[in-house]
C-alpha cells in the first residue's frame, strides 16, 4: 500500500529519514509532498491527494477538522519547534544573547509571522525581551529562507529552527521555552487516508520510539502525547 | 462581346474612384492615365484587393455586386503589382510554382528561359537585381494560369532588349490563349506595341475607352497631340521583293513598301506609323530617299497651338487607311492644305508592330 | 531524479507545444482583426502575469477544484479532477506563460504586411495556404522568441506548479521543485548540482534553437537590398 | 497598504524604464552584430528565466552578500549591501525580466531591414540619428511588447522579490508579496480584494497603453500597400 | 576635369563586377545597360552601402581606397533608389525634409510643387500612389543638397506628364548648381534629353564611356543599330521667323529651320534628330513639307545586317555637325551612296531636348 504524506517544508530532512525507515520496516510506500503548511492547506481544501498532514502549526489541522476533511481523532503533537538565534560570525549562546539584548546589529532576519508560525513565535520572543527592532526586521517567507537571509551574511542575525542549525552543524542560542509559546507541530489523518492501512501504520510508526528519537536527532522536541 | 465589366465608386481618403468600363474578352487593354490617376486602384478592385462600390462582372460570372464579394483567391487573376512584390522567404523557383495547380517543371523551366531569370531559379529574391525581380514577378503571374491577367507597369524596370525579349511572350500568348490583359504603362511605344485596346483615365475617372487605332488619331484626346502621336495600320503581306529585301504591305487603300522580310505572304500584321514620320506633298515628290509616297485625301486639319498641326488622312480616298501627319504651321501656309483635297503623303517611317 | 527530469521536460514540451498551437490563432487574430475590443482580449492575456505564480496557482486551484464548473466539466469528461495530475500542471503553465508566446507572435505577424498576403491570394492561395505557406514562414523569429521564452518559462515556472501540482514525485514534481526543496532542506550541495546541471542543459538547448533559426533564415541581416 | 501598492508601482516603473535603457542596446546588438558568438549572448540573457524565482533569488542573495565582490563593491560606493533594499529588488527584477524585454525588441530591430537604414545613411543621417529617427520608431511594436511584458512581470514578480527584498513593510514590501502573505495566512477576502484590484488597474493599464500605441501607429493594418 | 573617378572588383555570388570609369564634374551621366548588369551595384558602391575593392574619389577627396573606406552618411551625395523606400513611419512632409541640414520651409514647397506632391505632405507613404512614392523619393534626395546625385531609374513610374514636368527641374538643377548626376535609365528618350554623358555598362563591365553625342552616333556601339538611334545636336538659336512660328537654329555646317519658339535669340540649345527621321536625296528635292533640306557628306556606311543601313554623314564638310540617317538597302541600291558623296539630307522631325 502508498500512503501520501504532506510535509511542512521545515520537516524535510526528519521526514525523509521517517519515509525511509517506515518503507524498510512495514513494507509500504510512503510518498511525499513538501510545501509550506498554508499552502498545504489550500491544496487539501481544493482536493490535493493527500493522506496525512504534517503540518507546521497546530491551527491549520485544526480548521481542517473543523472543514470537515480529517479526523479529529487522530490529531497529535508529532514535533515541537524550537527557536534558536544564529549568527554565523558568533559561536557562543552568550555573544548571541548579548547582541540581541543590545541591539546592536543591522538586520534581523525572522521568518513571516503572518505565515509561519517561526515567526510568530519570534515575535514573541522579541516582545518577551522588550528589544526595540524598529526597522532592522527582515521576513523571511517561510523559516528556510529567514536561515538563508542570516547564513549567506545578509542578516547579521536570525531566529531561525534549531532544527536547522542541527542539520548545518552550527551553534547557536537555544532559546528558552520560557519565552516563546511553544510551536506545536501537529499532525492529521485526512479524510482520503481513512481507509488507508499505510497511512494508518504510518501514524502508528509516527507515535513509536524509534520515529520520535529520530526527530530528537533533528532538534526537535516531542509533544506529550 | 464584353469580357469584364465594372462600374465602381468610392473614396480613398481625397481621392474619388468613379469609373464604369468594359474589357473586351480577347486582346491587351492599356490602362493609361497620369500619376495618382486611380489605375492600379482599378487593379485592386479588379483584384478584390480593395472594395469599394459597384459590379465587376467576367462573362457570365459576377465577382462583386451588391451586397457580393468574391475574395480575391477564387477569382482566377494573374496580378503583377507595381512593385515586384516577391515572397522574400522563398526561392526564384518557389515564387514562380507558388500559384501553379500542378507544378510542371517544363513549363515552368520554358517560362524562366523565356524571361532570363533560368540561372537565377534558386536565387533568393533579396540577391536580385530591380529587372529580375520584376521579370520573375511576371513569370510568376503567368505561370497561375489566370483567366485574366492585371498587369501594373510590368516591363517599367526593364532595358529595351529584355522588353523585347518579353513582349512577344506576351502577345503570343494573348494569341495563344486569348486571355485578356488589362495593362496599366506609360511606355508610349510599348502601348502601341501590345494594346488592342485602350482605356484612358484622368482624376479617377474613365474619359474614353475604345480600339486602339481610333484612340490614336482621336484628335479630341490628348493622345493625338502628345509629342508621339501615331496611327496604326492592320495590313497584309502581299508580296516579297526578294533581291531588295522590301516587304509589300497592303493597307486599305494603299500597298507599302517596308524594308525586311517582315513574315510569310498573305499574313497579317500591325503597322505603326508615327506622325512626325509622315510628311505631305501637293504633287509626287521624286529622287528622295523615302520609300512610301502615297495618294490620300485630308479629312480633318487639327491646330495643335504650338505652331503645330495634325493633318488627319486616309490612303486613297475616304474610306482608306487613317493617317496622321503633324506639320509645322509654315508648312501648312505655305501649300495650304484643307479637308477634302487630294494630296501625297510622304511616309518616312513604317514599323511593324 | 529521472522522473523528475523526464517530467520537467515532457512539462515544457507539451506546454510549449499547446501554447504555439494556441496561441497561434490567437496572435494572428489580434494581428489582423479589427474588432474594437481587440486590445481588451490582448491586454486579458497579459493579465495573469500581473498575479504572483503562488497567487494564479491558487486562483486556479479553486477554479479547478472538483467542485468548481470547470472542475465538474473535466471528471466527467475523463473521470479525474484536474489539480494535483500532469495535464492540471499543463493547463496552469499554458495560462501562465501564455502571454509570452502570444506577444512575439502577434507582433511577428503585423510585421509581415498586408502585401506578401495580397500577393499570394492573388495566386489562388486560400486563406489556409497563406496562412501557412505565407505568414507561418515569415514569422518565424516571433515563433523562435515564443518558444524560447515558453519553454525557458515552464522549465522554471515554480510557484503555479507548486499550488497546483502538489510537488508529487514521479506525477508532479518537476526540477524546479527539486532545487526549491534542497533549498529548503538547507541542501546546498544538491540545490548548486541539479541548478548547474538545467542552467547548462537550456543554454544548450536554447543556443542550438538560435542557431539553427539563423541557419534557416533567408541570409544575413547585412547586405540584404529587399 | 498605500505603502504598499506605491512601492510597487515604483518598482515596476523603475525597472521597466532601466529594462528598456539596458534592453535597447543589448537588443541592437544582437540584431545587428555579426559576431559568431552573439547567439550564445543572447541564450545567456534567456537563462535566468529556467532558474525558479526563488532559486534565482537565492543566487543572487550569495551574490550580493557584503562578502561577495559585488556586495563589496556596491558596500564601498553606497556604504550599504543590496539585499533588503529598494535598490537590491530593482536589480533582482531587471535580471529576471530582461529576457522578456530584449527578445521582442530584438525582433522588432532585425524586422526593419536594411533598407530604411541605408535610405537614412545617404541622407548624412549619423549612426545616432539612424537609430533615434528610423530604427526606435520603426521597432515601436517591440518595444510595447517589451515594456508590457516587463511591467506585467515585474508586478507580479515574487520569488526573487522575496527572497533578496526581505519583505520589508514600506521598504521592500510589494503587492504580489502581501496577497501571498494573505493567501498563506488564510485572509482569502483580503487576497481577493487586493487582487482583483491589481488585475483591474494592470488591465486598464497594459489597454491603454495598447490602444494608444495603435492610435500612434500608421493607420490599420489592412488596406495598407507598401 | 573629372569629378569622380573609381574603379571597382569584386564578387557578389555569382555576379563580378569589374569596372573603371570616371565621370565628369558637371552634366548627368547616363548609366545605360540590360538588366542585371551592375548598374544598381555601382551606385551602391558610390554611396558607400556596398564595399567592393578598388577606389572611389570625388575631386581632390577619397571615399574608398586601400584599407579606407568612408561610411555612407559622410558622403555628400543624393540617393533616389529603385524602389521608392520611403521611410513608412512619416509623413510625406518629414520624408522630404529628413535630409535637409537646415529646413527650409519655401525650398521645401518649391520643389513638393515641382514634384505635384504639395497635395500629399500629410499623408503617411503607404497611400501614395506609385508615382507619387517616386516623386517623393526624388524629393528627398535632392532637398539634402547632395553634391552628386545617384538616381536609379528615378522616373520609370512616371507618365509622360509627370516626366515632362520634372526633367526640365533636374536640367535647371544641374545647369544652376551644376551638381553632376549618375543616371540610371532604359529609356533612350529619358537619356537623349537629359544626359551629356553616357556609360555603357554589359555583365558588370563598363564597356564604353564619353560624351553623349559620340556615343549616340558610334556605329560600334549597339546604340547607333538600335530602333531609336539618334543624333544630338548643339544649337544657338539665330533668328526667329514671327509670321510662321519658326525658329531658326545654327549647327555646325547648317541652319535648321524648327516650329515654334524655342528661346530668345542667341541663346543655346540642343537638337535631338531620330536616325529614323532623316532621308537622302542626290538631288535638291521640292514639293515637299520637309522644312529642313541640307546638304551634307557622307562619312560612312554602316550594314546593320536587317537589310537596313546607318549612314553617318557631316553636315556642309567634313567637320559639320554629325548626324545619322537610316536607310533601306533597297534606297541604298536605288540611289548607291557611297563615302565622300556630297548628298542632301531630309530632316523631317526635330526636336529641341
Ligand atoms: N490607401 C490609400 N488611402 C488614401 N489614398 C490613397 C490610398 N491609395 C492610393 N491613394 C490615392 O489615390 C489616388 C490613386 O492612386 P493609384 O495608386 O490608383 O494611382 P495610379 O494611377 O496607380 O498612380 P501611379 O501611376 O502613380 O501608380 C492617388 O492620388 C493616391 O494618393
Ligand atoms: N546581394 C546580392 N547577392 C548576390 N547577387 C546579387 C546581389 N545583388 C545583386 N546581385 C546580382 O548582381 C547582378 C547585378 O545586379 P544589379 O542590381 O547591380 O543589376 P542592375 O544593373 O541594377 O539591374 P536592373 O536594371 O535589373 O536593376 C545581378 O545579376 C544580380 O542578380
Ligand atoms: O511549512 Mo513551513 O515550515 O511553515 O514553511
Ligand atoms: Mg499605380
Ligand atoms: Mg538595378
Amino acid at each position: 500500500e502508498k500512503v501520501h504524506l504532506a510535509v511542512a517544508s521545515n520537516f524535510t530532512g526528519p521526514a525523509k529519514q521517517l519515509a525511509e525507515t517506515f518503507q524498510r520496516t512495514s513494507g509500504h510506500k510512503a510518498v511525499l509532498s513538501f510545501g509550506s503548511t498554508g499552502k498545504l492547506y489550500a491544496q487539501i481544501i481544493h482536493g490535493a491527494p493527500f493522506d496525512i498532514f504534517l503540518a507546521a502549526d497546530a491551527e491549520r489541522p485544526s480548521r481542517l477538522v473543523f472543514d470537515g476533511l480529517a479526523l479529529e481523532e487522530s490529531l497529535f503533537t508529532y514535533a515541537v519547534g524550537r527557536l534558536a538565534l544564529y549568527s554565523p560570525t558568533l559561536r557562543t549562546s552568550t555573544a548571541l544573547r548579548n547582541k540581541l539584548e543590545s541591539g546592536d546589529f543591522q538586520r534581523l532576519a525572522i521568518a513571516n509571522p503572518k505565515t509561519a508560525p517561526y515567526g510568530l513565535a519570534a515575535e514573541e520572543l522579541l516582545g518577551n525581551l522588550k528589544i526595540n527592532t524598529k526597522g532592522k526586521l527582515v521576513f523571511g517567507e517561510n523559516i528556510a529562507q529567514t536561515y538563508q537571509f542570516v547564513a549567506s551574511g545578509n542578516a547579521d542575525l536570525g531566529l531561525v529552527a534549531a532544527a536547522q542549525l542541527k542539520a548545518s552543524d552550527s551553534a547557536g542560542w537555544m532559546v528558552p521555552e520560557t519565552l516563546h509559546a511553544p510551536i506545536r507541530q501537529q499532525a492529521v489523518l485526512l479524510n482520503r487516508g481513512k481507509d488507508n492501512p499505510a497511512a494508518r501504520a504510518f501514524l502508528a510508526f509516527l507515535r513509536s520510539d524509534p520515529a520520535g528519537k529520530m526527530i530528537r536527532s533533528f532538534g526537535y522536541g516531542l509533544g506529550e502525547g | 462581346m464584353n469580357f469584364l465589366s465594372a462600374k465602381l465608386k468610392g473614396r480613398l481618403q481625397d481621392f474619388t474612384l468613379d469609373a464604369a468600363f468594359e474589357i473586351p474578352a480577347s486582346g491587351i487593354t492599356a490602362l493609361f492615365g497620369p500619376s495618382g490617376c486611380g489605375k492600379t486602384t482599378i487593379l485592386r478592385c479588379l483584384a478584390g484587393l480593395e472594395r469599394l462600390d459597384g459590379y465587376v462582372r467576367l462573362k457570365d460570372d459576377v465577382w462583386q455586386d451588391q451586397g457580393y464579394f468574391r475574395p480575391p483567391h477564387k477569382r482566377a487573376i494573374g496580378y503583377v503589382f507595381q512593385e515586384a512584390s516577391l515572397f522574400p522567404h522563398m526561392t526564384v523557383k518557389q515564387n514562380l510554382s507558388y500559384g501553379m495547380a500542378n507544378p510542371d517543371k517544363v513549363h515552368l523551366h520554358e517560362t524562366a528561359d523565356l524571361l532570363g531569370v533560368r540561372e537565377l531559379l534558386d536565387r533568393i529574391p533579396d540577391r536580385l537585381s530591380g529587372g529580375e525581380r520584376q521579370r520573375v514577378a511576371i513569370g510568376r503571374a503567368l505561370l497561375s494560369k489566370p483567366d485574366i491577367l492585371l498587369m501594373d507597369e510590368p516591363l517599367s524596370a526593364l532595358d529595351r532588349a529584355a522588353k523585347t525579349a518579353i513582349i512577344p511572350y506576351l502577345e503570343r500568348l494573348h494569341a495563344g490563349l486569348s486571355i485578356p490583359v488589362l495593362y496599366v504603362s506609360h511606355d508610349h511605344s510599348e502601348v502601341e506595341r501590345l494594346a488592342d485596346h485602350m482605356l484612358v483615365m484622368d482624376k479617377g475617372r474613365v474619359i474614353s475607352n475604345g480600339p486602339l487605332d481610333e484612340m490614336l488619331t482621336d484628335c479630341s484626346l490628348p493622345l493625338a497631340s502628345s509629342r508621339e502621336a501615331t496611327s496604326i495600320l492592320e495590313a497584309e503581306i502581299t508580296g516579297f521583293d526578294d533581291k531588295n529585301v522590301i516587304s509589300l504591305l497592303t493597307v486599305k487603300g494603299a500597298t507599302l513598301q517596308v524594308p525586311g522580310a517582315l513574315g510569310p505572304v498573305n499574313s497579317r500584321c500591325r503597322l505603326r506609323i508615327a506622325a512626325s514620320d509622315v510628311s505631305l506633298a501637293s504633287t509626287h515628290p521624286s529622287q528622295t530617299t523615302i520609300l512610301n509616297v502615297l495618294p490620300a485625301r485630308i479629312l480633318a486639319v487639327h491646330d495643335l497651338g504650338n505652331a503645330q498641326f495634325n493633318i488627319l488622312c486616309a490612303l486613297g480616298d475616304e474610306d482608306g487607311g487613317r493617317i496622321l501627319a503633324r506639320i509645322s504651321r509654315l508648312s501648312l501656309a505655305r501649300f495650304g492644305f484643307e479637308t477634302g483635297q487630294d494630296i501625297f503623303v510622304q511616309i518616312k517611317g513604317v514599323s511593324m508592330v | 531524479m529521472w522522473e523528475t527530469i523526464r517530467i520537467t521536460l515532457q512539462l515544457a514540451a507539451v506546454t510549449t507545444i499547446i501554447l504555439l498551437v494556441l496561441g497561434t490563432p490567437l496572435a494572428w487574430w489580434l494581428a489582423r482583426s479589427s474588432a474594437w475590443w481587440k486590445e481588451a482580449v490582448a491586454a486579458l492575456v497579459a493579465l495573469p502575469l500581473v498575479l504572483p505564480p503562488t497567487v494564479l496557482g491558487f486562483y486556479l486551484l479553486i477554479a479547478m477544484s472538483p467542485s468548481s464548473p470547470l472542475g465538474q466539466l473535466a471528471i466527467s469528461l475523463t473521470g479525474q479532477s484536474l489539480p494535483f495530475t500532469f495535464a492540471g500542471l499543463v493547463i496552469g503553465s499554458v495560462f501562465y506563460s501564455l502571454p509570452f508566446v502570444v506577444q512575439p507572435i502577434r507582433n511577428a505577424f503585423e510585421a509581415i504586411g498586408e502585401r506578401p498576403l495580397e500577393v499570394a491570394a492573388t495566386l489562388r492561395a486560400s486563406p489556409w495556404k497563406r496562412f501557412f505557406t505565407i505568414a507561418l514562414p515569415l514569422a518565424r523569429p516571433g515563433f523562435l522568441t515564443g518558444a524560447v521564452l515558453g519553454f525557458a518559462h515552464t522549465v522554471g515556472e515554480f510557484g503555479v506548479v507548486l499550488m497546483i501540482g502538489g510537488n508529487i514525485p514521479g506525477e508532479t514534481k518537476v526540477l524546479s521543485i527539486a532545487i526549491y526543496d534542497h533549498v529548503e532542506a538547507l541542501e546546498y550541495d544538491q540545490a548548486h548540482l541539479i541548478s548547474a546541471g538545467m542552467l547548462v542543459f537550456a543554454f544548450l538547448v536554447i543556443l542550438a534553437m538560435m542557431v539553427l533559426e539563423k541557419k534557416l533564415r533567408r541570409g544575413p541581416a547585412h547586405g540584404g537590398r529587399s
